[in-house]
């Protein structure tokens, strides 16, 4: 009982770490304006949601988290800002003025009406979490679960990636006539 | 067997999009497919039982369970006939298109096929929302047809089509809905009658829209004149009958109580746009003008048939169907061919055409015989059920019919002798040719279609309803 | 017998059918003998039913004989079925056998003429059109055979298609046709709703008085636009613009009196309904007097005789509205021998002088073609009446029935038929002195040319000597004082209502013959050798000359309306209102459409905004929904 | 046998709101692409936290392969993106989405 109770302080400090780590990452993506700044916060804030993964067992979905996501394709992010070179904008100006006013609004909105949602359906099933055992989240029960019951999705997810990458390579390729043209979109 | 119907033109359309044939396979393609599916059709005439009767070849699928919709398809004698005259009319249309040559010969095929396959499925969808999805699936391809194909003015003129016909089917959707909702199906066949006055209004107007009655013609002259021969023939010979074909299967079967409310406007819409068709018909300045006029003029006819609700009116209106469907295809098929010729439709420039050419001639005056339905035609023999059926709802009816059949007369011989007769019109140079093989290979089976049900009527009337009693059909709602 | 009559129906058909397909692999002489053979064949076929029924005793002489349900509405149906029975043998006869010998008389008549295969193709046609008319089973093939008798007739005035003058009879007779078809449609309509039949046993049934008043009325509309009484009788003048044979077979001996046939058939319903038997007799009476009267101011030989159609035709329905079916039928067929022959021996005329029609050229042609003066004068006197010819035995019957029908308004018939033949008398001869004696017009002497000894003189005369034969003798089957095989022929499909006395008889007899030879007389004194001036009066000679102004009242009452309606109609409603609206409706929708276009900034964050704010509205809907 | 230890799920969903929230704030108010894009990619992870959540509170995998797939779906959103991002900087385009409105009406 000491040891659990011990452990749950444990967990609550790492999530509170991690959360505002989170909450943090997630702000600066949005305010720097050099997406420079922006890219390294959001490898942050992606780190960050990793941890969370782990403290709802999900080890597997966090390892990938960090090595696909916060690291192959932010590296390419990364990359690809690196080519351009680094541009600013002042993050608050031009468009039309009511389209800032509306998404202040419609974000908080959504925001709100989440949290009221959630804090309405607080308690009962949401404050009941099952039980799960030692393997729920490992590679092998991913990959099982995989490679059965949702061999279509995994099938079709591979699809989507071969789709997008060759249409990554046609945007990105450079045209042997001229410059302006781009392939048709 | 029905869904082969409707599928074999799909899949050749699909087929003829796909691989990058030249245009005369392509076209040779197309027309080895309409072909085909008359093949299978006169298979489904040897295989109906018309003794029995009623609903066969049925198929059905649960489609979305929770609704009660289903892919629910089959066919009635009457709709036998009707599925004939789609595939034969647009073979004809098809092979015309073929010889005539059109641009864009692939693109041009496969949405002729397109539209085979969908006003099929109009024929033998055995569910409101199939039904409807065939029924806009029809559309897609004339609108694209009329207004890429078409003369000069065919941007307005698919625009007016487009706006008449999607506020029609809007309301058809809308009533579909509530109609399928309120009664916990959708099946056509086993959806209990209605007594909703709005819901059959909304059936009616996109019917009406759709064939067209008197006042919601709008879309008609524009859409007959600036579209190629085809498918303007297309458009007054079959998709016309479409809608004809929803009044006699929803309108006057599902809503009896409504239909007998309404009988009496209907009815006067329907002469009143029969005599008013026939007499813009006699004024009209140009060839399609007339042909398309007086389609308005038949459909008045067809839906009084309908709406007579009793055998001999119900008998004769899917007659006339068939027979109208044949007769106005062949006479927009001979306008292609006379402008091909004169470059012109313009009834005072023409004249004088029968001198040298009597294969024009003598296909003409046919068609044009058996389009102001002289006696012993098949024409005769659908008008005469139809005002027959009429008169017993009232005699008014029968003798505006009467005037109209008069009329008729007047019409139709203008078009014959100012194309044929008198002195050479200026547009008419003697090199013109007389009709070509291929044209009359087109023209003439189609005749010859005629010719037959001029001298046996009765198949079709005969063998339309369980027991030629279309009124016993029509009051147990087609069980 | 039964098959006699279907090949009797069936030949001509092939003929036309055979012609047209054949197309220029028949050579045109070809076409004309094959059109010929038909039509005999089809006289074969009705000699073969005559003799069949002659076989069976006379109280059993109607078969019906039924090739398939031709159609069918429910518990109603008409059947493909040829009646045979005495009257429809009778008529077979007639228009197989005369119409035989005037396609015979064609080939001579349209050599030479370009496009002689379609003439005969319409000629069979219309052959096999009035076989089915009188063959009919039923009263809906009859109309079929009807329609379609004014459909060949249609094709064949309008025959010259290049002359406009053609084309407009043409049309116009189609059309006056066609409003008698449809008059008889509506009454068939009335027939279905009262009997759901339309067997020729259902008219027997009872029905009250107005019911068949109306379905009387509706055939007599039928009957007399097709035989050219009035009110629908202008437009057989205009159709002798169609080849002269086809005014011989078509608008003198078969189509035209159709009407006739019509109501002997029917006269079942025309006895319930007496008051519109009298019109028919009525409007037959006015019609022949009328025609008498516009047959006198004429100059076209062939609308004189047209006139004159016109008027016998008006003998027959005086006799059918009266009821003395045998005479009118009687008459129907002398008049088809001796018109014929008239129209033909015209024909050879019109031939001889290049197709010249009018009258005033011609003069003194009895010394140039001594044989066709003597059959126009055969022709003349059948036509006048004159014993021993053929009008005569026929047309006095129908006085004497008129008579026998008594009351005023009987005698009134009387005296106009008697009156009648009086302006046949004078009509007839003023044509044939005009046209025969005389001296030679200077016209005459330039154009004349004479038929040789070949095919085409043959084929003009031997059919032309036939029917002055017949025209000779062929009244003497009936003389209704002392013989009447017809009647008793006809006894058990129309057995007369009226039977005149002996007394009548004679009386009629004598007065007719004393007025058409009084006819000839006034005739031979004005036109023959004395020349005498002719009285003047010009309001009546311009009211005759523009035929008592019926085609001007026509036109003003029915065709400009009907022109300025539908002017109107395309003016003031389909233009503004139909078309305009949908203009309108496209130009409303556009203007919206850019109205609405507005929105669609084309910046995606815009768009990102309404996703956005929609899914903050619908999440509230969702909760507040659950 | 694992229970869930630290705080109830409700937490995490309350960050994942958070996190969807701002994202979707930098979709609406950023005009240069990649920050865009950048803030696309913090809303699907809020959702994927989201999921997870889910998942472990119903102790059922399939919420996983859920968050997993969308892994996939937005790298290739992320590939797409940025080729888009390169193609118009090929172009000589500025930076700035406001700048792209072919589709005005």
């Amino acid at each position: 009982m000491l040891v659990a109770s011990a452990g749950n302080v444990l967990v609550w400090m790492v999530w509170i770490v991690a959360a505002f780590a989170c909450l943090g990452s997630g702000v600066a993506v949005v305010s720097f304006s050099n997406p420079f700044y922006s890219a390294l916060a959001l490898i942050g804030n992606l780190g960050s949601l990793a941890v969370l993964y782990l403290l709802l067992s999900a080890e597997f979905v966090a390892a990938a988290q960090v090595l696909v996501y916060a690291g192959a394709v932010m590296v390419m992010f990364l990359f690809v800002i690196a080519y351009i070179g680094p541009r600013s904008e002042s993050p608050w100006a031009g468009g039309p003025s009511w389209q800032a006013v509306g998404a202040v609004l419609a974000s908080g909105a959504v925001f709100i009406e989440i949290v009221v949602a959630v804090g309405l359906k607080a308690g009962g099933q949401l404050s009941h979490s099952e039980h799960v055992d030692g393997t729920f989240g490992t590679p092998a029960y991913i990959g099982r679960l995989f490679l059965t019951d949702h061999l279509l999705a995994f099938e079709i997810t591979s699809i989507v990636l071969l789709v997008a990458a060759i249409g990554g390579v046609i945007l990105g390729a450079h045209s042997r006539r001229s410059v302006d043209e781009v392939p048709s979109l | 067997m029905t869904t082969l119907l409707i599928c074999l033109p799909l899949a050749a359309a699909l087929i003829v999009w796909v691989l990058p044939l030249n245009p005369v396979s392509a076209g040779s393609l197309s027309l080895l497919a309409a072909l085909a599916e008359v093949g299978i059709w006169i298979q489904l005439v040897a295989r109906y039982d018309f003794g029995q009767g009623g609903l066969q070849f049925s198929e059905r699928h649960s489609w979305i369970k929770d609704l009660g919709v289903s892919y629910h398809v089959g066919v009635y004698g009457f709709s036998v006939w009707l599925i004939g005259l789609t595939v034969v009319v647009m073979a004809a249309a098809l092979a015309y298109a073929f010889w005539a040559g059109r641009e864009r010969t692939r693109a041009y095929m496969g949405l002729m096929l397109f539209l085979t396959g969908a006003i099929v499925g109009v024929f033998v969808a055995q569910d409101l929302l199939l039904f409807y999805a065939f029924f806009e699936a029809m559309l897609i391809p004339l609108y694209i047809l009329v207004g890429v194909w078409g003369g000069p003015g065919r941007l307005g003129a698919t625009l007016k089509f487009v706006l008449y016909t999607m506020a029609g089917s809007l309301l058809m959707l809308a009533s579909i809905i509530v109609y399928g909702l309120s009664q916990g199906t959708f099946d056509l066949v086993a959806i209990g009658p209605s007594s909703s006055q709005w819901v059959f209004l909304g059936f009616v107007a996109a019917f009406a829209i759709k064939a067209p009655l008197f006042p919601l013609h709008g879309w008609l002259p524009d859409a007959y004149r600036e579209s190629s021969p085809e498918v303007a023939a297309i458009l007054s010979g079959v998709v016309s009958k479409a809608a004809a074909y929803g009044f006699l299967r929803i309108a006057v079967t599902k809503f009896a109580g409504p239909a007998h409310d309404f009988r009496a406007p209907i009815l006067a819409l329907a002469a009143v746009g029969l005599i008013y068709g026939s007499l813009l018909a006699f004024r009209a300045p140009d060839l399609r003008g007339v042909i398309a006029y007086s389609s308005l003029a038949q459909m008045g006819l067809i839906t009084m048939g309908v709406f007579a609700v009793n055998n001999l009116g119900l008998d004769g209106a899917v007659l006339q169907m068939v027979n109208h469907g044949l007769v106005s295809v062949t006479l927009f098929l001979i306008a292609g061919m006379v402008e091909r010729r004169a470059l012109t439709g313009e009834l005072r420039r023409l004249g004088g055409m029968a001198r040298g050419r009597p294969a024009l001639a003598t296909v003409l005056l046919t068609a044009g015989v058996i389009a102001l339905a002289v006696p012993l035609s098949s024409a005769f023999a659908g008008e005469f059920l139809i005002l027959a059926g009429v008169f017993q709802r009232g005699w008014g009816w029968a003798v505006a019919g009467a005037v109209a059949i008069v009329l008729a007369a007047m019409y139709v011989l203008r078009l014959v002798s100012a194309v044929l007769h008198r002195e050479v019109g200026p547009a008419v140079s003697d090199s013109a040719l007389d009709l070509r093989p291929a044209e009359l290979g087109v023209t003439v089976p189609l005749l010859v279609c005629l010719l037959a049900l001029s001298v046996w009527p009765a198949a079709i009337t005969q063998h339309s309803f369980r027991g030629d009693n279309g009124a016993s059909d029509v009051a147990t709602g087609f069980r | 017998m039964v098959a006699g009559a279907w090949i009797c129906l069936v030949a001509p058909l092939a003929a036309a059918c055979l012609i047209t397909l054949g197309g220029q692999r028949l050579s045109r002489r070809a076409a004309g003998w094959v059109a010929t053979a038909a039509c005999f064949v089809a006289f074969g076929g009705a000699v073969a039913s005559f003799v069949g029924l002659l076989t069976h005793s006379a109280s059993d002489r109607q078969f019906v004989s039924t090739a398939w349900t031709w159609i069918t509405g429910g518990s109603y149906q008409s059947g493909l079925s040829v009646l045979i029975d005495p009257l429809s043998t009778f008529m077979m006869l007639i228009v197989a056998g005369v119409g035989a010998l005037i396609v015979w008389y064609s080939i001579g008549y349209m050599d030479g003429d370009d496009e002689e295969r379609r003439y005969f193709a319409y000629m069979s046609l219309f052959v096999f059109s009035m076989l089915l008319l009188v063959q009919a089973g039923n009263l809906l093939l009859l109309l079929a055979g009807w329609g379609m008798v004014g459909l060949s007739s249609y094709l064949l005035i309008g025959y010259w298609h290049q002359r406009p003058s053609a084309i407009a009879a043409a049309k116009k007779a189609f059309v006056m046709n066609a409003i008698g078809d449809a008059t008889m449609a509506l009454a068939f309509f009335l027939l279905i709703q009262k009997g759901n039949s339309l067997e020729f046993g259902v008219l027997g049934g009872q029905f009250s008085s107005t019911v068949a008043n109306l379905i009387a009325l509706g055939l007599l509309g039928g009957a007399v636009a097709k035989s050219a009484q009035i009110p629908l009788h202008t437009w057989l003048p205009d159709a002798m613009e169609g080849p002269t044979p086809v005014s011989a077979l078509i608008h003198a001996a078969t189509m035209v009196t159709a009407g006739v046939y019509l109501i002997v058939r029917t006269h079942a319903i025309f006895e319930q309904a007496p008051k519109v038997a009298d019109l028919a007799a009525g409007l037959g009476a006015a019609t022949l007097l009328m025609a008498g009267l516009i047959a006198l101011v004429q100059v076209d030989i062939k609308r004189v005789i047209a006139y004159s159609t016109m008027s016998q035709i008006g003998y027959m329905f005086l006799g059918a509205g009266i009821g003395s079916y045998p005479n009118a039928m009687f008459h129907l067929m002398t008049h088809a021998f001796f018109k014929a022959l008239l129209f033909m021996t015209a024909g050879i005329v019109i031939h001889a002088l290049v197709d010249e029609q009018d009258i005033r050229k011609m003069g003194g042609l009895r010394q140039f073609a001594p044989k066709t003066y003597w059959a126009f004068l055969i022709g003349s006197l059948a036509l006048v009446g004159i014993f021993p010819f053929a009008g005569f035995f026929s047309k006095d019957s129908i006085l004497a029935a008129a008579m026998a029908k008594g009351g005023a308004y009987g005698y009134i018939l009387w005296a106009v038929g008697l009156a009648g033949t009086f302006l046949t008398g004078l009509y007839t001869f003023r044509l044939l002195f005009l046209v025969f004696w005389g001296e030679p017009s200077a016209f005459v002497r330039e154009h004349f040319h004479p038929l040789g000894r070949d095919v085409v003189a043959f084929s003009l005369a031997i059919p032309v000597g036939v029917l002055a034969v017949l025209s000779i003798v062929g009244g003497w089957i009936q003389f209704s004082p002392w013989w009447h095989p017809v009647e008793t022929w006809l006894q058990i499909v129309a057995a007369p209502i009226v039977s005149p006395a002996s007394w009548q008889e004679w009386t009629s007899i004598a007065l007719s013959l004393l007025l058409g030879l009084s006819g000839i007389a006034v005739a031979w004194a004005l036109y023959g050798e004395r020349r005498l001036a002719v009285p003047r009066v010009a309001w009546a000679q311009r009211t005759l000359e523009h035929k008592f102004y019926f085609d001007e009242a026509y036109d003003a009452l029915f065709y400009e309306p009907a022109v300025y309606l539908a002017k109107l109609l395309r003016r003031g409603v389909e233009q503004p209102l139909i078309a305009e609206s949908g203009q309108d409706l496209g130009d409303d929708t556009r203007d919206l459409g850019g109205f609405v276009a507005r929105a669609q900034t084309g910046l995606v964050r815009t768009y990102a905004l309404a996703i956005a704010s929609s899914v903050a509205v619908l999440a509230i809907v969702f909760v507040i929904v659950r | 046998m694992i229970a869930l230890l630290g705080p109830e799920i409700a937490w995490y969903l309350g960050v994942a709101a958070f996190l969807f929230a701002t994202g979707a704030f930098g979709v609406l108010l950023r005009r240069n692409p990649l920050i865009v894009l950048l803030s696309l990619e913090i809303m699907l992870n809020g959702a994927n936290l989201a999921l997870i959540g889910f998942a472990r509170n119903l102790g059922d995998g399939k919420g996983q392969i859920f968050a997993l797939t969308v892994m996939a779906v937005a790298a290739s959103e992320v590939v797409v993106g940025l080729g888009l991002v390169v193609a118009l900087n090929r172009k000589r385009i500025t930076l700035d989405v406001d700048l792209l409105n072919t589709l005005r009406g």
